[in-house]
């Protein structure tokens, strides 16, 4: 059924028209369409997967329309990279969406949180099989809007509705490059397909500076859809979306996109000259996973640092990407995917149960929520490379591409794998351990009467299979078994093997650095050697710097809120003063010419008669003498 | 020699006169006088284009003549409505029958 | 002697006459007969005009007076504007009873036959007579209300501008006759070919006083607005389209036919671009309807004035100067007409001639109001209207002579002049109709009351709404007529 | 084939104004209905006339009729109908069905409404159906004093300075376009007013000063009607005072008379001018779009916000245009241009579409339930109409572009044909685009998103009528976008042919 | 100087003289006065150019029936005292330097300008009263009836405007 891919995005769409149209009258209030449409899609998915595991390949044209003389074409395509992504997405969303029925059930608009879903879920798998830009630009629009919608769910609080906001406009700031790129592309080679545009590539179409300004624009989508720095700052701000949206949109998918973006086009990327585009992928990938990672270390939302976590890993996977570790960037995507959404999902689960975000009012849920603190530990144990979690895999594929081409960029791979174990170290403690901190006791009379317990089936048993995945995952891409994820998933060209020699030592490293982190975690959280408001005393500037965010947001807010408001507000009055004036002043000045003309007319006749001799004497005089 | 030139001169300044009375003249009356001065000194110019440049037909003559008429039905007209503006607004200085303007 | 030719002027000169016995006879409580009488003699007087118009160039009785195509356009619009104004007349004087109604028709009666003398007119002599004929009659009919003061007012200002601007016009007829020894406007043209340029731009001018009085043209304009605000509405209607007409016609005769070109042309440019503008900004001031429409009919002159700078030998109908001023004259005449009549009606239920006082005549009036509304929209020149053609046909007059900017003054000025046009259609639809409170703050209801829309007053819009909208469907007929037309009798 | 097909699309409505004339004023049940019938059979006239139409040869006019109107003049009376008027025809007329829905409720005066309705309907439909320069421009004016009036008479409070302001406006730009038709009358050989005959003739092609002359009376004409950067301040005025139908037609039918006279005469009449002068309509036409963007931005008056939103708008259409007009003598920028001109073609239809239904649901919250279009003063809306909620923000992405929906298909294609031609001005507009999307969700985020404000708290949601009024459009909405493929055949077949006569 | 100049400069003195007069006098049954002269003056001028007929026309028709017209109407409107306080309006100078420039303007023209010459051998005709009756019945027979039917109408309307509204 390669050939019938094309289906696979439908079944959500269908799902999404069922409930838009029908809503609450549906089976679940719309929560079993949705399902059934996902977990028709996941199952597809992973048929198509097998088939093209065994080979299979398909690529569906159609003439989009026509313009001037060139058909534009457009249509799917299914080959490894698309068909990992299919299954992936499948088999994530299915799962969320099932958790979602027991996370979102007491909400009033508890349909249309599905209908959403199911048009999420169509835009993305839209987006996974396009083979042209202008499919993958509509998919990448349609899940920014999907994404703004499902961040904005409880539009009545303030500040989800500014989240939402803020989402869209920031990724489509992205967009805005990434159009110009796909412009400069099409303008030199005359397609919007992939092949064909890769293929003109190849044959000099489009060579030198041009060709690596089109990539690194283009690159410019993925930065904002992938919260990469510097349009990172929606990312932390989305987690006001439910939680499961948090996790399928903002930790496994959409995010993910901008990743599946660079790989899709790699070899724009590898065409550049010296591999500058890539270079820049890899040096914004290395920063970012560096910077977002120190932001997670100070945050005490369960939610956000889960979110700086998804940043700073998005900033390994391009990371992966930009030093020709094609393979190990798009592993990581796939394990991250399983093992962020189980960890996302905990988080609601926890957050379920005591209704707060706020990690210093948890404490203790271990005795309280044993199914969501196991699972959540095994995934944050993927998520900090511990083997043989499945993180552990790809990470390490990560570091060891990196350390092959750019030694200073594992620098910042490593620094990031140490505080990625931090943070997660200090989330576990915080949440898990110890005992409860929260449930104000005049509160907990109200909803909470109870301390916290364990979520129902529902949300438990999606989090138990993504476990799982986190769990064993990673041995797909592992080398002892023959990296079967490396030969379904690679590009010719890029490898990135690490010097002869270092492979083992770096594997070390890299587990050292991790349990470094979880070292330095207990340090600080758990045994208190150094405690960290020790730590914050003796840094206080850093921990301002981390806690303001870089001071990111705030620029942003002068440079948009502050200085675009004064524009936007200079144009206003710019309009309605200079251009508008201009035309009052014209009809105006007609006007009042009349009128002082009108003088002349006098009313008295010897002026009119004086003016009839003069009028004459004035006309010879012009005519004959002037 | 006594020529064309003369007559049209003197023509001329009548006309002037005629025209300074016109513009400068409250009384209506006087300024009827100022425009049959005009008149005259068209039909100066006239007659005496007709003894010396037209030598050959009487138009001129005719046309003084016609004039001459006209004016004087002219007069009778424009005293009319002087007499009856005069009972409604109770002025013949034009100067103060400036009820509309602008 | 020939009198066939002269047929339309003796039709005229006998309804005159004998309209003078029978106001004469007419019990003096009923001299509306005589109106009726002048409308349906100036009705037979129309036919033998109509036929001149298709027919042959002649110069009759001496060669004093053309009988040519042009001249008998000019007759046709002079009947048929005094048929229209006798009709806005016997619905004005309902309510301004005068012992002199009877006069006043005979007095147009004969003023139609002197506005055909001057559109004929071939020789000095004769053109000074009849502009002085239908001078002297419209001074009279300006002051014919001698209760009012506004009328006495006008008419004494029109009788000194119009005395002293023939004077001077007189004096510039003398001049032309010393300079080439001759009356007869055909043999002028030959002999003045060598006079002095300074010597024909002076006399020019001078001609120019007279008949850009007779037109109102900037600066000969300024009676205008007084006359037309003082003198009774369907004298100023009739003034402001046949003696327009006929002052054209003249014009067109003397400048065509006597003076150079050269002499004049760029004088004529700016004066109809002074009169244009002038006429237009100072319309957009006005309260008054009267006056608001002098104005604008100064500004009408100049774009009429356009038509005659236009000369240009080109074939067909687009680039013709004369043409495209006859179908705009044709087009004046209705919508000009119309829109004192319909000025006419609302003064005698209002009382009062303010524009602010057509407030809510779209509800009150509709059939008035929307023929007014025709009226404004076809003054400003929007299709489908007569005058829209005949903006167009000036203005492609304009470009074919190579005077483009003319015509862009005059689309500059046509926009200005949308303004107070609107204006009028602004206080009849947008306005509310005013309801002064009373004292204890209740509103009354309605105190304007409709206007009467008698059966003579629904025949006249009808007749002036179809002369002004018709031939802006369907311009053929007016077009072919105002091209055979155009052809002034040349020798 | 049938013949009189395209006259009785625009006769039909003046059919109806005939019998509203004669219907006594009160029968205001009947004057409606008079009206509705009117408007419908005008629409299935022009699916009639499109059914006749073929779709095969889009390029070509067809349903061609010509008489002759004015003999003395050379005047004919010629309709026709290609791949570029046909889609307008139909958008007019199906837009004038749906404001009679929606004027169901106008109490005052409604025979009047009516009647002027139906006249700008005949004016509208004449000026994208005529082919003879003094037929379009007799349509053109006629379209122009019913909007007066409808603004004039229905609209808000300052209805008179708007409706003025209107008038002037466009007055000043169709009589310089009038010049221009007589200039290059004057220079056609033989003389003509037929446009397909101007066409093939070009007459000032050699005389490049005379044609930038002429260029400039038409250009004012349309560039005021459209309206472009520095004259559009009658349309904020215009809009906001104007009733909900009059600024729908306004919006998505009037303004495209001036996009429409850019695409159809100036570009294949007077090509080389344009040429010479394209880059200065590309400046202005980014300008709008991004100046256009940021001043709506500053608008809380709902209405002036979309207001100025079409003149960010129709700034993309004019991107388009300029691209192509600078295409022209240039072969390798032929296909580019044509590219362009699709999606300003494209986005014409769009912006009438989305911008229409976003004048409605702005009459739907103005006219009959809160009574204020100021931004500022919703809050929190979705909760009490989701209905409503969700018409207008598919409506504002349609706006700002969102794949899948109409505007995106037109704003691709625009960019995708004028980036080679004029790569600066194209990241500008996208520049625009990105504004655009800021405020119009933050519009969105003012009125649907954040707490309900309790003023609103008894709002009723969208009834049977309103949503009526609105299903179409936002079908339109979905459907083009999804599967522009029919449409924008149509409109390529139109493009290339007039490409051609761009030389 | 020949009798005939003598003549000449006279008649102009008389003319203009009184015509200064006119124009100038603040007494307006003086300006009246002075117009008979003027008139007088004008006719000399008429005799001086061979001119009989119309010179005795002008003698009936302006120094009679006019000048007589005008004192009526001063005496109907000022009660023949002819002082009706200040005559002359504020635009004297502006007035006054119009006419000069006006007279400057004819003066140069009547001079500069080469006026038609008389046909070669043409002579002057006798312009005997008879001579003219026979050109108004004749060649001027449209302006001798157009003529008369003005005077038609004058008197119409003279009387219709002068008379009382009863």
């Amino acid at each position: 059924m390669t050939h019938l891919a094309w289906v696979i995005p439908l079944l959500p769409l269908a799902a999404f028209t069922a409930i838009v149209f029908a809503g609450p009258r549906l089976p679940g209030r719309g929560a079993y369409v949705s399902i059934a449409g996902i977990v028709l899609a996941g199952v597809g998915g992973l048929i198509v997967l097998g088939e093209v595991i065994g080979g299979a390949r398909a690529d569906v044209t159609y003439t989009w329309a026509v313009l001037g003389a060139r058909p534009i074409t457009v249509g799917f395509v299914v080959d490894p990279l698309s068909a990992i992504m299919l299954a992936m997405v499948g088999v994530v969303a299915s799962l969320i969406t099932i958790y979602s029925v027991g996370y979102m059930a007491a909400d009033p608009h508890y349909p249309r949180f599905f209908a959403y879903m199911s048009l999420f879920q169509f835009s993305m798998l839209f987006l996974v099989l396009a083979d042209n830009f202008l499919f993958i630009y509509a998919g990448w629009e349609l899940v920014g809007l999907c994404s703004y919608l499902l961040i904005g769910f409880w539009f009545e609080r303030p500040a989800a509705a500014r989240a939402a906001l803020k989402a869209f406009v920031t990724t489509r700031v992205g967009d805005f490059s990434m159009m110009i790129g796909i412009l400069i592309i099409f303008l030199h080679t005359g397609s919007l397909r992939f092949d064909e545009v890769f293929r003109s590539i190849q044959g000099g179409a489009l060579t030198g500076p041009l060709l690596t300004a089109a990539a690194v624009l283009v690159f410019g989508g993925a930065v904002g859809k992938s919260a990469q720095v510097p349009l990172h700052t929606w990312l932390p701000d989305a987690m006001e979306g439910p939680t499961p949206v948090s996790a399928l949109i903002h930790a496994a998918t959409m995010v993910a996109a901008g990743v599946y973006l660079v790989a899709r086009t790699y070899p724009l990327f590898l065409a550049s000259p010296d591999h500058t585009a890539l270079t820049v992928v890899a040096y914004i990938g290395g920063i970012t996973a560096v910077v977002a990672a120190t932001m997670g270390v100070v945050e005490d939302d369960i939610k956000r640092v889960l979110a700086y976590s998804t940043i700073s890993q998005l900033g390994y996977m391009m990371l992966g990407l930009g030093v020709l570790g094609y393979t190990a960037g798009m592993f990581h995507l796939i394990t991250h995917a399983f093992f962020k959404a189980l960890l996302f999902l905990g988080a609601g689960s926890v957050i379920h149960a005591v209704a707060t975000n706020n990690l210093k009012q948890m404490g203790g849920l271990a005795r309280a929520m044993p199914w969501t603190t196991w699972t959540f530990i095994a995934g944050t144990l993927a998520l900090t490379g511990i083997p043989p979690f499945a993180g552990f895999f790809s990470k390490d594929a990560i570091l060891a591409a990196v350390f092959a081409h750019h030694p200073v960029l594992w620098a910042f791979g490593a620094a990031g794998a140490f505080l990625t174990s931090l943070y997660m170290g200090r989330l576990v403690w915080y949440a898990f351990a110890g005992s409860y901190r929260g449930g104000d006791p005049a509160a907990a009379t109200a909803s909470h009467a109870h301390a916290p317990h364990e979520s129902p089936a529902v949300m438990v048993v999606p989090l138990a299979i993504l476990a799982v995945f986190a769990v064993f995952l990673g041995w797909v891409g592992s080398e002892t078994l023959g990296n079967p994820f490396g030969r379904f998933i690679n590009f010719p060209g890029a490898t990135a093997e690490p010097p002869a020699g270092t492979g083992a030592g770096l594997l070390v490293l890299s587990i050292a650095i991790a349990v470094a982190g979880w070292a330095a975690a207990g340090a600080i959280y758990v045994w208190r050697l150094v405690p960290s408001e020790s730590l914050r005393r003796a840094a206080p500037w850093a921990y301002t710097l981390l806690v303001r965010r870089y001071y990111v947001d705030d620029l942003y807010a002068w440079v948009f809120l502050g200085v675009g408001g004064l524009v936007m507000r200079a144009a206003g009055l710019f309009d309605r003063y200079v251009i508008d004036g201009l035309v009052n002043l014209t009809g105006w000045l007609a006007r009042q010419f009349g009128l002082g003309l009108r003088y002349v007319q006098t009313g008295r006749e010897e002026t009119y008669l004086l003016l009839v001799f003069l009028g004459v004497l004035v006309i010879v005089v012009v005519r004959l003498w002037w | 020699m006594l020529g064309l030139t003369h007559y049209l001169v003197v023509a001329a300044l009548l006309f002037a006169l005629g025209l300074f009375a016109v513009v400068t003249r409250r009384n209506s009356v006087t300024i009827l006088m100022g425009i049959e001065l005009m008149l005259n000194a068209a039909n100066i110019n006239l007659v005496a284009f007709n003894k010396y440049a037209a030598p050959g037909a009487m138009q001129g003559q005719i046309f003084a003549l016609i004039v001459i008429t006209l004016a004087a039905c002219e007069a009778a007209v424009g005293l009319a409505l002087v007499l009856a503006a005069y009972r409604t607004l109770e002025t013949v200085y034009v100067d103060e029958i400036n009820i509309m303007k602008w | 002697m020939d009198l066939r030719p002269l047929i339309p002027e003796l039709t005229l000169g006998l309804l005159a006459l004998g309209l003078v016995v029978l106001d004469l006879v007419a019990p003096p409580e009923d001299k509306r007969i005589v109106g009726w009488a002048a409308i349906a003699g100036l009705i037979v007087a129309l036919f033998p005009s109509l036929l001149q118009v298709s027919g042959g160039s002649v110069l009759a009785i001496y060669d004093t007076y053309a009988v040519d195509p042009f001249a008998g356009f000019f007759k046709v619009v002079a009947i048929v504007s005094g048929i229209l104004v006798i009709g806005a007349g016997l619905e004005f004087f309902r309510d301004h009873p005068t012992a002199h109604e009877g006069d006043i028709y005979v007095l147009i009666v004969f003023m139609v036959l002197g506005l055909a003398a001057m559109a004929a007119a071939a020789d000095l002599i004769v053109l000074f007579l009849a502009i002085e004929w239908v001078s002297l009659i419209s001074y009279v009919l300006a002051g014919s209300l001698k209760a009012d003061r506004k009328s006495s007012e006008a008419g004494i200002k029109y009788f000194f501008y119009g005395a002293a601007a023939s004077a001077v016009m007189l004096y510039g007829f003398s001049y032309l006759y010393g300079a080439a020894g001759t009356t007869n406007l055909y043999a002028l043209a030959g002999r003045l070919r060598t006079a002095p340029p300074g010597f024909l731009v002076v006399a020019a001018v001078l001609i120019l006083a007279g008949l850009g009085f007779k037109i109102s043209a900037v600066p000969f304009h300024q009676w205008t607005p007084d006359v037309y605000e003082g003198a009774p509405t369907p004298i100023v209607a009739f003034l402001s389209v046949a003696s327009k007409a006929a002052g054209f016609a003249a014009l067109l005769r003397v400048l065509y036919v006597a003076l150079p070109p050269g002499a004049w042309i760029g004088i004529v440019a700016a004066v109809a671009t002074v009169s244009m503008s002038l006429g237009n900004l100072l319309a957009l001031s006005q309260g008054n309807i009267k006056r608001m429409l002098a104005y604008s009919s100064i500004a009408h002159a100049g774009y009429m004035l356009i038509g005659v700078v236009a000369i240009s030998a080109a074939p067909g109908v687009l680039g013709s100067g004369i043409s495209a001023l006859l179908f705009y004259l044709a087009g004046y005449v209705f919508t000009n007409v119309g829109a004192f009549s319909v000025a006419i009606a609302v003064a005698r239920a209002t009382g009062s001639d303010a524009i602010a006082d057509y407030a809510g005549l779209g509800q009150r009036s509709p059939l008035a109001a929307a023929a007014m509304g025709a009226f404004m929209l076809a003054l400003t020149g929007i299709p489908p209207t007569a005058l829209f053609w005949g903006k167009v046909f000036l203005f492609s007059a304009a470009i074919e002579s190579g005077f483009l900017w003319l015509a862009i003054v005059g689309i500059l000025n046509s926009v200005v002049s949308l303004y107070y046009y609107v204006g009028v259609i602004r206080a009849m639809w947008q306005m509310p109709p005013a309801q002064p409170a009373t004292a204890d703050g209740r509103t009354e209801g309605e105190i304007t009351p409709p206007v009467i829309e008698t059966p003579l007053l629904r025949a006249v819009l009808a007749v002036t709404t179809a002369g002004a909208v018709v031939p802006g469907f369907f311009p053929d007929a007016l077009v072919r007529l105002a091209q055979t037309a155009s052809l002034l009798l040349k020798l | 084939m049938v013949s009189g097909l395209l006259s009785l699309v625009v006769w039909i409505p003046i059919a109806g104004l005939v019998v509203l004339l004669a219907l006594p004023r009160g029968q205001v049940r009947a004057i409606r209905v008079v009206a509705l019938v009117t408007t419908l059979a005008d629409f299935l006239a022009s699916v009639w006339a499109a059914a006749a139409f073929d779709f095969s040869q889009a390029g070509t006019l067809q349903l061609t009729e010509q008489t002759r109107w004015i003999p003395s003049l050379g005047v004919t009376y010629h309709l026709a109908a290609d791949g570029l008027s046909l889609p307008l025809v139909l958008l007019t007329t199906i837009l004038t069905v749906l404001c009679v829905i929606y004027s169901w409720r106008v109490d005052l005066r409604p025979k009047e409404y009516m009647i002027l309705f139906l006249l700008l309907e005949t004016g509208m439909l004449g000026v994208f159906l005529a082919l003879d320069f003094f037929l379009f421009y007799v349509f053109w004016e006629v379209s122009l004093i019913p909007m007066y009036f409808i603004i004039g008479i229905w609209g808000g409070p300052r209805r008179i300075y708007a409706a003025i302001k209107f008038f002037l406006y466009t007055l000043v730009g169709s009589l310089a376009m009038l010049l221009s038709i007589l200039i290059v009358y004057f220079h056609s050989s033989p003389r003509t007013f037929d446009m397909v005959a101007l066409f093939q003739q070009k007459p000032l092609a050699g005389d490049l000063h005379l044609a930038v002359l002429a260029f400039w009376g038409f250009f004012l004409a349309f560039a005021i009607k459209v309206p472009m950067f520095p004259f559009h301040t009658w349309l904020p005025d215009a809009h906001v005072e104007a009733p909900t139908a009059g600024s729908v037609l306004l919006a998505a039918i009037l303004l495209k008379l001036g996009t429409y006279g850019f695409v159809r005469i100036l570009l294949p009449l007077l090509p080389a001018a344009f040429h010479a002068l394209a880059g200065m309509v590309a400046v202005l036409a980014a300008i709008a779009a991004v100046y256009g963007a940021l001043v709506a931005m500053a608008q809380t008056d709902l209405k002036k916000l979309v207001a100025y939103s079409s003149v960010n708008h129709m700034g993309y259409v004019m991107l388009g245009v300029a691209a192509a007009a600078a295409a022209q003598g240039q072969p390798a920028l032929r296909n580019a241009a044509t590219i362009a001109l699709n999606g300003a073609t494209m986005q014409m239809l769009a912006h009438g579409v989305i911008t229409g239904a976003l004048f409605f649901l702005v009459g739907v919250i103005y006219d009959y339930r809160a009574h204020t279009r100021g931004v500022n003063d919703f809050g929190g809306l979705w909760e009490r109409l989701p209905v409503y909620t969700g018409m207008t923000m598919l409506a504002m992405l349609a706006s700002l572009g969102l794949p899948g929906l109409m505007g995106f298909v037109a704003e691709f294609s625009i960019f995708l044909g004028a980036y080679q031609i004029y790569p600066a001005f194209t990241v500008a507009a996208l520049a625009g685009v990105v504004i655009t999307v800021a405020f119009f969700l933050w519009t969105i985020y003012r009125i649907f998103w954040g707490p309900l404000n309790a003023r609103w708290a008894a709002l009723p949601d969208l009834d049977g009528r309103e949503t009526w009024t609105l299903a179409p459009l936002a079908a339109l909405m979905i459907a083009v976008g999804l599967y522009p493929a029919p449409l924008v055949g149509t409109i390529n077949a139109a493009m290339i042919e007039i490409m051609s006569l761009v030389r | 100087m020949s009798g005939e100049a003598v003549v000449f400069y006279l008649l102009a003195a008389v003319t203009l003289g009184s015509g200064a007069v006119i124009v100038t006098s603040g007494n307006i049954v003086h300006a009246a006065a002075a117009l008979v002269p003027a008139l007088l003056g004008v006719t000399g001028l008429y005799i001086l150019l061979n001119a009989e007929f119309v010179a005795g026309i002008q003698v009936l028709i302006y120094a009679g029936a006019i000048t007589v017209l005008i004192l009526f109407a001063i005496m109907l409107t000022e009660g023949g005292t002819g002082l009706g306080g200040r005559q002359r309006n504020e635009q004297t100078a502006v007035g006054a330097a119009v006419a000069a420039a006006m007279a400057a303007l004819l003066i140069a023209v009547a001079v500069r300008t080469n006026w038609a010459p008389p046909a070669a051998g043409a002579t002057l005709p006798s312009y005997t009263p008879g001579a003219i009756g026979q050109s108004f019945l004749g060649r001027n027979i449209l302006v001798f009836e157009g003529t008369s039917i003005v005077l038609l109408v004058s008197l119409m309307g003279a009387i219709m405007i002068a008379r009382r509204e009863d």
